[in-house]
């Protein structure tokens, strides 16, 4: 990974009290662990079915990890976890779980009228089908890796660029155009709503509203003409989704599958912009973020939204703070920080004066508070309207923001922002002039310093302060009533409300997760020196 | 010998009364700048399609000033030309509003006074729309742009229901509240699922008989009062709305239905 | 449950076969922006009036997406709305430029075996411009984009007058050298000031005789060789010309006419 | 003047270096006058006659000052200048020089006829009537000064913008629009070729093409409107126009009339772009400075010019050596430093890797060099085309060049440069993204300082030196020679070619022009305190 760095622009910063922010983080994220680790979701349930290798729908369109983890819990397994279901009917049929996955929809096999069988060796199987997936994994991790390697990448800041037609065909042809004009990495935008549906929809699909489905043969079709692309430009262009949402595992399982090299992955997005159920966004975060983790892609966090829901000259302390939150259940979750990509925003009102020393400054705090994170820069939204050319003129300045301050992930801003998803065009024009300040920018950093004591400086140092003082708070009183308060984005989530609640169940004492096991305390980069 | 004889009446080359063209450097020149892109590669053949593309939005002198390629097989190009046919003033179909601009202090008076309860109103993003800061900005107290929201008043009741809300569900909450007033947010707008949303809100009203009691209101950033009239709501606010403005309405529109 | 059964054969929503639509995100949407400033103060009436406009380009579901006030009585408006009607690519007249492009060598080579003198050239930039720049990039050794001027050529004698170059003195030299070709360039264009300087110098070539003569060429950044044509030219050069391209064209051309 | 600064932002430049500048450009513009003390030009006399108060034209539409230079010339006395002539004709009939430039366009007059006077006679008419003039001009000078401290004024970097219609009567409306906007100088582009006739057009004026004639009419027209809108929006507007071409002194005659702000007016570009006579153009910019001096008048020079014939990258160092030229020209003709605007440009290449950090070390450069002068900033206009989106998202990279580095006047460049002069909206998009970089990075230039010894400084440096050695060599060869070898932006001219040659002439014994008396060697500062 070739890290960005803001070369002589330096802030003089007070390690202590980064090291006190890192403290409490980790506290408020171990806390967290401590009160969920006895339950367990559907969608984790339904990842685990997806990682032994079950896909597909049923003939009413249901897909089968759902009709697994539904099957069971009308049975009244699922408190034990679907591994040990599904190794058991494995070792009952001799078939594959795909295979007790079509028989159970087909009706020709009941989870509840499988005979018990001693539990090491059902363990065992489990296992087995466990090492399997994680292998699958693996061998698109180091496909990638071998890529990378064979036909290079973009030096830093890479050019990040979403296509979001609704049709995967559309965006197929987007993407291609996009990465040949000059992108670095492409994310797939999801529809509307897919976040909120509690299964992943299957196949192709052409009828997205402001996005695509995310579905795995979308990854794939994708992910095939990004490696053609790749191959024809001469450079690796990374492929992005969303993980967010009702179904984190299981999208991070189809991302790891298809060789997505980054996951957007936020430990409270759900909880905040998709009023999803606190309790399981945060037991969903921790597993999908094991198999990210593993798969080696690179996480994004979304602290970016916090910034437009609110003002963001007031909130840098909240942002800051929630990324040292994200920073450390993703640490839990086994990520190390060199895949983790902490996102921020240039959202502070252009009209204020010295708003762009703000933006320096808050870009600069973030990018020397996690120097090895590959942090993610995301474009001004919410000060654009329809004046296509100011929105340009903004881009522009948070370009050189973006390269001046050594942000390794620059989502390029688009000039119709607040008019449409972006057009073949305006990608053109923004990649066009992102790649000019880029280019122009080149040193920039290595040939300035900071005048101490100034503005720049000065307001770094009090946004850290305050982000300390917002992470004790959120220690004191947890995560959990600090969300109730209302703390991040001005949301106020209830811990008991919020959809998908009634997919949270209690481990039974039988429960168990070989992956968990697997992958647990280990940092992913583990896996493929062993 | 001199440059010309300039004559500031003469020169003022007037359009007939009530006709207007677009502006570039002169009264009447009609200059309009467009940009768009086309499924071919760069080339002479491209830019004289692109040439025609201006023609057919009868664009004179059309004048195809970049043409970039965007890959191998499309174009973007942008131009300049003259629209010389004239908007018709006279002729103009500009949806009136139909209220006026009260201040907080008349709208609360005025709702005490004639209604003697607040207007109860309900308001959501409806559908998997999740944006909410343009609700917010008209129902919250915050408000925006220095003008407070409708929670701000003494007139109005107000229930904002958040985000990604079913219709459904929103009008079974307008029932138990009995509102006066259903207030709805509209956002994302791609492939007109803002359309289908409203549309699909207005039936459900009227299949449970509510349409009549209640007066219906939606918001966005692509919405407009003609706009919303034609889909069947009672009005329709469009970008940089204030929430004093939709205060004024909504209170003159329930006293009047009330007949108060 | 799936949310579609896409298809992608299907899906491909094919116009007829050489008819094509502008393009923003999808096959045949038809998507154009289009920006202009009208005279009106800014407000409702002014984006109706703005939609008008769109309206008169033939675009279908005119969106303003700005109204920005250019002081109390403009209006400048950002618009985006889709132009449905297809242009006709079996029909485009592409001027096909009447040279192929020859290297250097070839050139050389061909004008010393069958002209067996270098052709002369004059060029100027005529009447008050001043841009010598393009001229400049076609005729100098230097040349432009890594492309040497005609002054690198053997086949070539190069008479550069420069810039401000009265159409009188211009005949006035290319009589006197006897020149085989007469090389203008036109970057002013404003109130088409280049039309009315190029159409002087073909007149005054009529009159003297001349135009017979000589191979008659311009060439500048809002010209063409359509345009060029039009203007009783035998060639016209636009935007990006290479002097390799010139130079092709007036060694084919000049030996076309001498008949050797 | 409230000059702008680079703040913190400062190169490490040797004075030594900057006084050797200093030195051989001072010797370099002293060699020139004193070849050409004994000149003068039609152009100059011209001058003199409407200093005089002779305005109008003969009923073929020749201006009177024509018509009185031209007679004089056939009547064999311009050798003697306009002044004692017109002089001596007052105190024959009595009249003002109005009525004697009347009475010779009528043919009523003859110099010839006219008996002689005692010299002292003469000449004290004729001073009287310098003194009259000097009058008028500074009493339109104290108009602006009172102006300006009523209303107030911007702080720098003032924007400047163009307004080129043709038609004075549209160039008010855009004007009057653009001050609205927030420009706070406008200029007024002249028609193309006006700086090849030999006299000034007279009058309103409609048909200019890239430009509007400079009439003293269209200047008075415009003074007008800008008033009016300085006092509707609070802050005194600049009215900008051109001194170049053919009839310098004239126009900088009416400009001082009309109260004009700013001139252009640059010692060699009538030379350069113009081709137009060496001579001719040294002695008429030197009088025309002289009265551009007296009525507190910023001259702006045409540096900016090299760099668009020229590639920008390589010319660094001519434009610094010119620039030293043309200051010590203008200090020679009485202009103080606070009213000498040097004109320098962003022009390099945009592709060019770290083209940014070569335009910051310029532009710190020229505002170093100079630091009491009111630079002129010229924004990118070679490198763009019609993409008016890339040209956009350049100006905004020159923006902030501009206001990093503590230009002065900020020319505000247009996105539409490679396709029409502006358009309203052009304009108005212009300002508004100048506005934006003005506000946002307000204090900037406090918050950073240059690492020595990094690429920007060493490129200053670098500059700097062969700036130096540029004038040592142009010190050796003198400047007419300089110029014949093609020195300056690559354009070659012949001492003894170009238009206007004839207009030169050589002053007889007798000569005599009271302003060289009253203005010469006097900074025009002098005069106001006097
Ligand atoms: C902020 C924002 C978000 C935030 C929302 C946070 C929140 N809590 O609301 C986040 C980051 C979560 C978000 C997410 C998405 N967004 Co979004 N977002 C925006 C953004 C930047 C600003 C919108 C905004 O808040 N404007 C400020 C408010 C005050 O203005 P307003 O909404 O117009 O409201 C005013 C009036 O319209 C009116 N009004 C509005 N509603 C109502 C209601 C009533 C009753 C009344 C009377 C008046 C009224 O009054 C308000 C005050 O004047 C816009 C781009 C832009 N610059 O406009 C994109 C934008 C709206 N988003 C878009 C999209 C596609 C999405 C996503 C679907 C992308 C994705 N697939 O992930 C997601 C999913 C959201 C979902 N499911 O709906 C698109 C929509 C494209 C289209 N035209 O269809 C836009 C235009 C961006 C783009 N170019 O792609 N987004
Ligand atoms: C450089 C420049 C100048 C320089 C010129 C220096 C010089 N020595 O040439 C200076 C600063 C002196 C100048 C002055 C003016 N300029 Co100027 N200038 C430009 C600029 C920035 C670039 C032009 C250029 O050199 N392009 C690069 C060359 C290589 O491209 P090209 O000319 O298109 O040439 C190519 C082809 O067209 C072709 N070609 C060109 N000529 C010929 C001839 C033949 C025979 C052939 C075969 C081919 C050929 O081949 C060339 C190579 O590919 C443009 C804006 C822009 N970015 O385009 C404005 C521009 C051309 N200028 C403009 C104006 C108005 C002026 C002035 C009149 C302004 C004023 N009133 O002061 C003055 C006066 C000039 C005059 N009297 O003509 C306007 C013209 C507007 C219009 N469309 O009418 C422009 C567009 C700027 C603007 N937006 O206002 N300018
Ligand atoms: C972390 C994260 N997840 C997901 C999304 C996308 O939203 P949705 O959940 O609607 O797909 C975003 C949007 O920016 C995000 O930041
Ligand atoms: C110093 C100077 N004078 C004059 C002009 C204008 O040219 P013209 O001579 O055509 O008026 C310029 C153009 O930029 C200039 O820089």
């Amino acid at each position: 990974m070739n890290m960005n760095s803001p070369g002589r622009l330096r802030l003089n910063l007070d390690p202590d009290i980064i090291a006190a922010c890192h403290d409490s983080a980790q506290v408020i994220a171990e806390k967290v662990w401590k009160e969920l680790e006895g339950l367990s979701t559907v969608a984790v349930e339904r990842a685990v079915a997806r990682l032994f290798g079950i896909d597909g729908v049923d003939p009413a369109g249901l897909p089968l990890p759902n009709v697994v983890v539904d099957s069971l819990s009308r049975s009244g397994g699922l408190e034990d976890g679907v591994a040990i279901h599904l190794a058991k009917a494995c070792l009952e049929t001799g078939g594959e779980p795909q295979d007790v996955a079509e028989a159970i929809a087909g009706g020709r096999l009941d989870f509840a009228s499988i005979p018990e069988r001693p539990r090491h060796e059902v363990e065992a199987k489990a296992r087995e089908l466990a090492r399997r997936a994680v292998e699958r994994i693996l061998s698109r991790r180091r496909e990638r890796e071998e890529l990378i390697a064979r036909l290079g990448q973009s030096r830093q800041p890479w050019l990040y660029v979403i296509v979001a037609t609704g049709n995967i065909y559309e965006d197929v042809i987007q993407a291609r155009m996009a990465a040949s004009q000059g992108a670095d990495i492409i994310a797939v935008i999801r529809s509307t709503g897919q976040s909120l549906m509690d299964y992943v929809p299957y196949g192709p699909t052409t009828e997205g509203y402001g996005g695509t489905y995310a579905t795995q043969e979308n990854f794939r079709l994708m992910r095939k003409a990004l490696d053609e692309e790749s191959e024809k430009l001469g450079r690796y262009i990374r492929l992005v989704n969303y993980c967010s949402g009702l179904c984190m595992p299981e999208i991070a399982t189809m991302g790891a599958f298809e060789r997505l090299d980054v996951m957007l992955n936020d430990a409270m997005y759900g909880i905040l912009f998709r009023d999803i159920n606190m309790e399981r966004t945060l037991i969903d975060q921790r597993f999908s973020r094991m198999i990210n983790g593993l798969s080696g892609i690179i996480i994004n966090t979304g602290e970016d939204n916090y910034l437009t829901t609110v003002d963001a000259f007031h909130h840098g302390p909240q942002v800051l703070a929630s990324e040292f939150i994200n920073l450390h259940f993703a640490r839990m979750a086994g990520i190390p920080d060199e895949q983790i990509g902490l996102g921020h925003a240039f959202q502070i009102d252009p009209w204020l004066e010295s708003s762009l020393l703000y933006e320096i400054a808050m870009a600069l705090l973030v990018r020397q508070c996690f120097p090895n994170c590959p942090v993610k820069y995301m474009p001004p939204t919410v000060h654009k309207d329809g004046n296509i050319f100011f929105a340009h003129a903004l881009d522009t300045m948070y370009n050189l923001v973006a390269c001046l301050t050594g942000q390794s992930i620059h989502l390029v801003g688009m000039l119709t922002e607040a008019v449409h998803t972006p057009f073949l065009h305006d990608r053109f024009l923004s990649i066009q002039s992102a790649k000019y300040v880029r280019e122009a920018s080149r040193g920039l950093s290595d040939n300035l310093s900071l005048v101490p004591g100034e503005l720049i400086e000065k307001r770094a140092q009090s946004l850290l302060l305050s982000a300390k003082q917002v992470l004790e708070r959120v220690k004191d009183i947890g995560l959990f009533a600090a969300i109730e308060e209302g703390i991040f984005a001005g949301v106020k989530r209830d811990r008991h409300g919020g959809r998908g609640r009634e997919g949270v169940f209690k481990k039974s004492a039988r429960y168990f997760n070989p992956f968990e096991e697997l992958l647990s305390g280990k940092q992913s980069r583990g896996f493929l020196t062993e | 010998m001199t440059v010309d004889g300039a004559n500031p009446a003469a020169e003022k080359r007037q359009l007939p009364r009530g006709k207007i063209l677009p502006y570039g450097d002169r009264h009447g020149d009609g200059m309009v700048q467009v940009s768009f892109t086309l499924e071919l590669p760069d080339g002479p053949e491209a830019e004289e399609a692109g040439r025609q593309v201006m023609k057919l939005m009868g664009l004179t002198d059309p004048q195809i000033v970049a043409s970039e390629p965007l890959g191998p097989s499309f174009t973007f190009f942008v131009g300049y030309g003259k629209l010389l046919r004239p908007v018709d003033l006279d002729n103009l179909k500009v949806a009136k509003l139909p209220w006026e601009k009260l201040d907080p202090e008349t709208i609360n008076k005025m709702v005490r006074e004639r209604l003697g309860r607040p207007i109860v109103v309900v308001g959501a993003a409806t559908g998997t729309d999740a944006h909410t800061i343009g609700l917010d900005a008209i129902l919250n107290y915050k408000g925006y742009a220095g003008d407070h929201g409708l929670e701000a008043y003494s007139a109005f009741r107000v229930v904002n229901m958040g985000s990604q809300v079913d219709n459904r569900d929103l009008v079974a909450r307008a029932r138990e509240l009995r509102a006066d007033a259903i207030l709805v947010s509209q956002v994302v707008t791609q492939r007109n699922v803002h359309i289908s949303n409203l549309t699909n809100l207005v039936e459900l009203l009227e299949a449970e008989g509510l349409r009549d009691d209640v007066v219906l209101v939606c918001g966005g950033p692509r919405l407009s009062h003609a706009l919303a009239v034609e889909l069947g709501y009672d009005a329709g606010f469009g970008p940089g709305t204030k929430p004093s403005e939709v205060a004024s309405y909504l209170a003159q529109e329930v006293l009047k239905r009330k007949g108060v």
